[in-house]
């Protein structure tokens, strides 16, 4: 605790303001930057004690809709659908720049290309999305995405499926595909990023809800600022950031969060100007492009989707 | 006749739920997303009559073909242990531990071994079904009066006409104990084996309806579950008066 | 010419003894009847010898086969009905026949129409009085196959008419198929009236105290429960009682 | 005593189904993420246990605590709709009902209602346990001898009496039947209702490790339930053989 | 004076007609037996009395209320022992006092002493031969405070010296709080040696059929039980029942 050092904000440790963060499942490298922020003191800084919760089954996206948690971590994707239904979310940062999932098959299964995929079988979780991301990479190959079986593998993991019955998945290479690097296995994977352009959308997220925005920017500005801090840092220190999760959170596997950062820390900025800014192209892009798929009921309007206003400068 | 002439008191319990539900979502303006009121519920539901009806009935399927197996299973499981002692002793601990094996750690295993076809499915809601019938099943068996027991063995009964002709019967409110306990969880077992992977099925569209942020669909799915298991509930209970007809009636009488 | 041999059993629950070193023999065809104090361990005697308990030790035969603990071996009356309660009066006693395979639908109802339970048929046993249920409890045991009948109290719950009924039909039963019958009974006159000996058991722990044979010619009459001789054995043994008590 | 000399028998075949375990994973060289070895996952267990042994306890505190909630509940709704027959008659449906919310939409309900604290844990947990003992209960009810109910109510026996004179100490082995059926649940409900959002449990350890890949983590974790759940299934066992002890000897021996 | 008057009642199971305008009266401090063929309804009287049952017409009333329907107007012996079988002996007893709030231990265990049961107190039912059991259930109405009591059959599974013993307590019990009681019995003598008034049932559909006072003063001696007169009585009553059936 470096409390002293930032008077202005008074952040004696009984005015901290508590805040609770909402993740979007178990904790993982995408999530580096806040475990940072908390165990560096940069929260602290900012006036904030702030609470990192996983919601389990409750999920993310409601409760900070509701108002219940006041940040979470989401998906551009879910956060179209969600917007379009109503639900009053707002992004504030895309956690990592560029879309770093893909499709994933052990080598042995010989798919090197989308066109392979035709006479496979692909393992998902019955979302219609999914059918419409792979009409569109196998579009670009001139592959039938009809060719192709779908079977909804529900909670069964990566790994076990591909042993049996199913041909490949869509996975985020930063983990399931480091697990693989880590087990020696030899995966051909196929970025969506590098077929379809529509495709390359933000995903996680950082979020909060449009009522917060209004009644207490403030919290809004400081909760961003430390955040942007903490994944500075972990772009800057991979090793010590990885360190920090691990002992943040003793469970997880000590390797693979090491192997995942490394690979991970160089993608959260990539190519922006700087980590967590949106475009509204990416936003408008992706959101058409559902629609023209028959995804969406209506069309977004991108704009009150995110916001980069509270980044800082 | 008689059920329904004791229907309406459950029935206007329900409207009441749903009149004190709906008049909170209106005057809470609870958001749509949140909770959706049962009058979007039902027009949903009424609307999306085609979306899901092919969910429906592979729900259905699934549900008697496993409540079925599961239940066989179960009482099949309890006459065993009841007729060999030794092996009650042995397998009963392992018995308790099968309901203890997390689904998320199940699934992958089984399908590995099976697939994702059907017997997977079959497997877990066997393993949700069977447990409370096979619990209370024993129980029954055991709770047979000493009195009969005693006639019937300085009868020369042997152990399968002491177990049919006695036991068995005797047992026979117990067994439908766990029948109904496994008939309410059925129903929610074949939603959960669905997350197994299946193509359909209420699990499916639910899950969907969920991911997709339309609250008021996985009411609907909630709903088509819960009306599912109210509806085999009913029919155990029918059939259980059906077999069960020999207590004294002055006792029985308006006590169920 | 021996049915039943029973050698210096003896029977203790935890650390109250019941029988003591007790013998008994029950011939062929021969109609036994057995007295003694509640308590004494009359019911206890027959599900020895009806397989439900071993003795702690000595040997109970039946046609010279040692049937110490085992089950089957006789046609019996509870003292208490034991009926099952989800079958019909019918379908009880039909179970007797049922254990050992062997039905006889026609026989049952008619002994059923004996009884004076006609119209009964398919009632269940919370329809029956106690007497009622006893009756059925009777038929059951008589249409078990079994050469050994035992008795525990069958009529003690059946008013006096009734019951001498019972008692001649009893008679007629067993002059027509001669099998060996054990009865527990706490009426002298019931004792005097139906065996052939009677045995008085004594108070815990309990043998065989006297046995009286019979002096009744065969067929008996029920007028002979009136005459004198029938009055002195009467208190012939009700004085052998008091004794014991 | 008499537990330990039977406890050979499961014992037995558990280090059986052991056996043959890790000699199949060695025989078919099964990688270690898809199915540990049991002597992997004793390793794991036996040298993680610092890093674990705090989610053990969070679980069984909580699981102590749901369960005699969830049983008392349990208990209290069987005994209110046995003595109302109208209100058991209003109410059962939605019994069954309530066995049919998927967890999945219960879950963010409860949280937005109750927040991340122990009480929307706690509900869950009572919803999983409450019903089979209100069921068995119940039923349990339902069989007492009408003889003995005619006595005490010629004997001017009022209802209450005649509930905690008569009815209750026959359902008792009913009511120990659905305890049995619930205290193997507790522990799974626990787990699920660490789902809802907690920092620690076993629930959290599983999910933890599982989306890490550490699949000997999730068998420790997996191990742990399975203990608990059967420590509290024989701690309900003990706990009816100390009060339904009345039982013929002859009749009961060897029985359980 | 009367302390039951029972007016043109009537009962039926379904489409059996059990009672059939039966009346009767029993007053203050007095003893009567019921006699009446096996399955005429004596049980069935008195479940109406203890209001398990309501007639289906007629009047019940004890001390001059109405009692249609009531319960707990009775201390009652059922013809089945009818014992809790997770209670001891003592428990059972004490269960009728409980139920009106008294219970009165050092009686209990006074009562058992002179039923005979002393060492049994913590037996369970279970552990009981039948006379036993039936002993107990009749200790249980002893101690039950209500001012009518009513024995069905209470000592049919007794032998006949411990019967005669109950039967002398029973009498003594009786002169000593001069409770009214109603006694269901099969036994001519019984009914004889114990009450004031005989009353006769007749066969289904039942009434009364015929009343007896009998006549041998109090308090009475086991000796009558042998005289002359005594017999003469009991043919008649015998001739009686005869004429019934
Ligand atoms: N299952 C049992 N457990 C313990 N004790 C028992 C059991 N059965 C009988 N006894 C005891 O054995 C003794 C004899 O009982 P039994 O039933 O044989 O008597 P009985 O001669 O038939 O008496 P009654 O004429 O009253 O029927 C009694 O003291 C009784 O307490
Ligand atoms: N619960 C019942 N349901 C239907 N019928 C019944 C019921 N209880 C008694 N009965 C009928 O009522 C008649 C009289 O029965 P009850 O038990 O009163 O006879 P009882 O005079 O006591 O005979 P016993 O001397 O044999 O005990 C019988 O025909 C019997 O079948
Ligand atoms: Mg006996
Ligand atoms: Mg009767």
């Amino acid at each position: 605790g470096n409390s002293q050092d930032n008077g202005s904000k008074g952040n004696n440790q009984e005015k901290l303001k508590k805040v609770t963060l909402v993740l979007d499942w178990t904790p993982n490298t995408n999530h580096t930057g806040l475990y940072v922020a908390k165990e560096n003191g940069y929260f602290e800084e900012e006036g904030l004690d702030v609470e990192i919760i996983m919601p389990g089954e409750a999920g993310a996206d409601q409760l900070v809709a509701a108002g219940k948690a006041d940040f979470g971590i989401g998906y551009q994707e879910a956060l179209t659908e969600a917007r379009v239904q109503g639900v009053p979310l707002v992004s504030l940062a895309a956690i990592i720049q560029h879309n770093t999932s893909g499709f994933a098959s052990p080598v042995d299964k010989k798919i090197t290309s989308p066109k392979d995929y035709e006479g496979k079988t692909y393992g998902g979780w019955g979302a219609p999305v999914e059918k419409a991301v792979l009409s569109s990479l196998m579009k670009q190959e001139s592959g039938d995405v009809e060719k192709v079986d779908f079977v909804n593998m529900g909670d069964t993991d990566f790994f076990t499926a591909v042993k049996r019955d199913i041909d490949f998945a869509w996975i985020y290479y930063g983990w399931t595909g480091i697990e693989a690097e880590l087990r020696g296995e030899k995966l051909n994977m196929q970025y969506v990023t590098d077929y379809s352009k529509k495709l390359d959308y933000y995903t996680p997220v950082l979020t909060t809800s449009e009522n917060l925005i209004k009644e207490d920017p403030k919290t809004v500005r400081s909760f961003v600022a430390a955040v942007s801090k903490g994944y500075q840092y972990a772009i800057e220190h991979p090793e010590k950031a990885a360190d920090i999760l691990i002992k943040e959170v003793p469970d997880l596997d000590s390797e693979l969060v090491k192997a995942s950062q490394k690979w991970l820390s160089p993608k959260y900025q990539d190519d922006a100007s700087k980590w967590g800014v949106q475009d509204q192209k990416v936003w408008e892009d992706y959101a058409n492009w559902m629609y023209e798929n028959g995804l969406l009921e209506s069309k977004l309007e991108a704009k009150r989707a995110f916001t980069n206003e509270f980044l800082p400068n | 006749m008689n059920i329904w002439h004791k229907g309406w008191r459950p029935v206007l319990v329900l409207i009441l739920l749903f009149v004190v539900w709906e008049v909170s979502c209106r005057l809470f303006e609870i958001p749509r997303w949140l909770l959706p009121s049962p009058s979007q519920i039902v027009l949903e539901g009424a609307e999306g009559w085609s979306n899901y009806y092919h969910h429906l009935t592979a729900t259905i399927g699934l549900t008697i073909l496993g409540f079925l197996i599961g239940a066989s299973v179960g009482i099949a499981v309890a006459v065993g242990l009841h007729l060999l002692p030794r092996l009650r002793e042995a397998v009963y601990p392992i018995i308790i531990l099968s309901q203890n094996v997390p689904i998320i750690v199940l699934a992958p295993l089984l399908v590995i071994w099976f697939g994702f076809g059907i017997l997977p499915k079959i497997i877990v809601i066997t393993l949700v079904c069977f447990f409370p019938i096979t619990v209370a099943t024993l129980d029954g068996f055991k709770q047979t009066s000493s009195e009969l027991s005693h006639y019937m063995k300085m009868a020369g009964a042997s152990k399968g006409q002491i177990f049919w002709k006695l036991e068995w019967p005797y047992a026979l409110p117990s067994i439908f104990s766990g029948l109904k306990i496994s008939a309410t969880y059925s129903v929610m077992g074949a939603v959960i084996s669905e997350w197994l992977g299946a193509k359909e099925g209420i699990g499916v569209y639910m899950t969907l309806a969920s991911s997709s942020f339309r609250t008021d669909r996985v009411f609907v799915a909630i709903f088509l579950i819960m009306i599912l298991s109210l509806v085999f509930f009913t029919l155990i209970v029918s059939l259980e008066r059906m077999i069960v007809k020999w207590k004294p009636k002055g006792d029985g009488k308006g006590r169920d | 010419m021996t049915k039943l041999l029973i050698e210096n059993i003896s029977k203790s629950f935890g650390e109250n003894q019941v029988l003591d070193q007790l013998s008994l023999r029950v011939k062929e065809a021969e109609f036994v009847s057995i007295l003694g104090p509640s308590g004494s361990g009359k019911s206890t005697l027959f599900q020895l010898i009806g397989g439900l308990y071993s003795p702690d030790s000595g040997a109970i035969s039946l046609d010279g086969k040692r049937i110490n603990g085992k089950t089957g071996s006789i046609s019996y009356t509870p003292q208490s009905p034991s009926l099952l309660p989800w079958r019909t009066v019918l379908g009880n006693i039909l179970l007797g026949g049922e254990i050992v395979g062997e039905t006889d639908h026609a026989l049952a109802l008619q002994m059923i129409d004996k009884a004076g339970l006609k119209g009964y048929e398919n009632a269940y046993p919370y329809e029956l009085s106690g007497g009622m249920k006893q009756r059925v409890a009777f038929i059951r045991s008589l249409l078990s196959p079994q050469s050994l009948i035992c008795l525990d109290e069958p009529f003690s719950a059946l008013d006096e008419f009734t019951r001498l009924e019972m008692q001649n039909w009893l008679l007629s039963v067993w002059e027509e198929d001669k099998r060996a019958i054990m009865l527990v009974t706490h009426n002298i006159e019931e004792a005097l009236y139906l065996s052939d000996r009677i045995i008085v058991l004594s108070e815990k722990p309990t043998h065989v105290k006297k046995e009286f044979v019979v002096p009744f010619p065969r067929p008996r009459q029920a007028s002979i429960l009136l005459s004198e001789e029938f009055l002195n054995w009467k208190k012939k043994i009700y004085n052998e009682l008091r004794v014991i008590m």
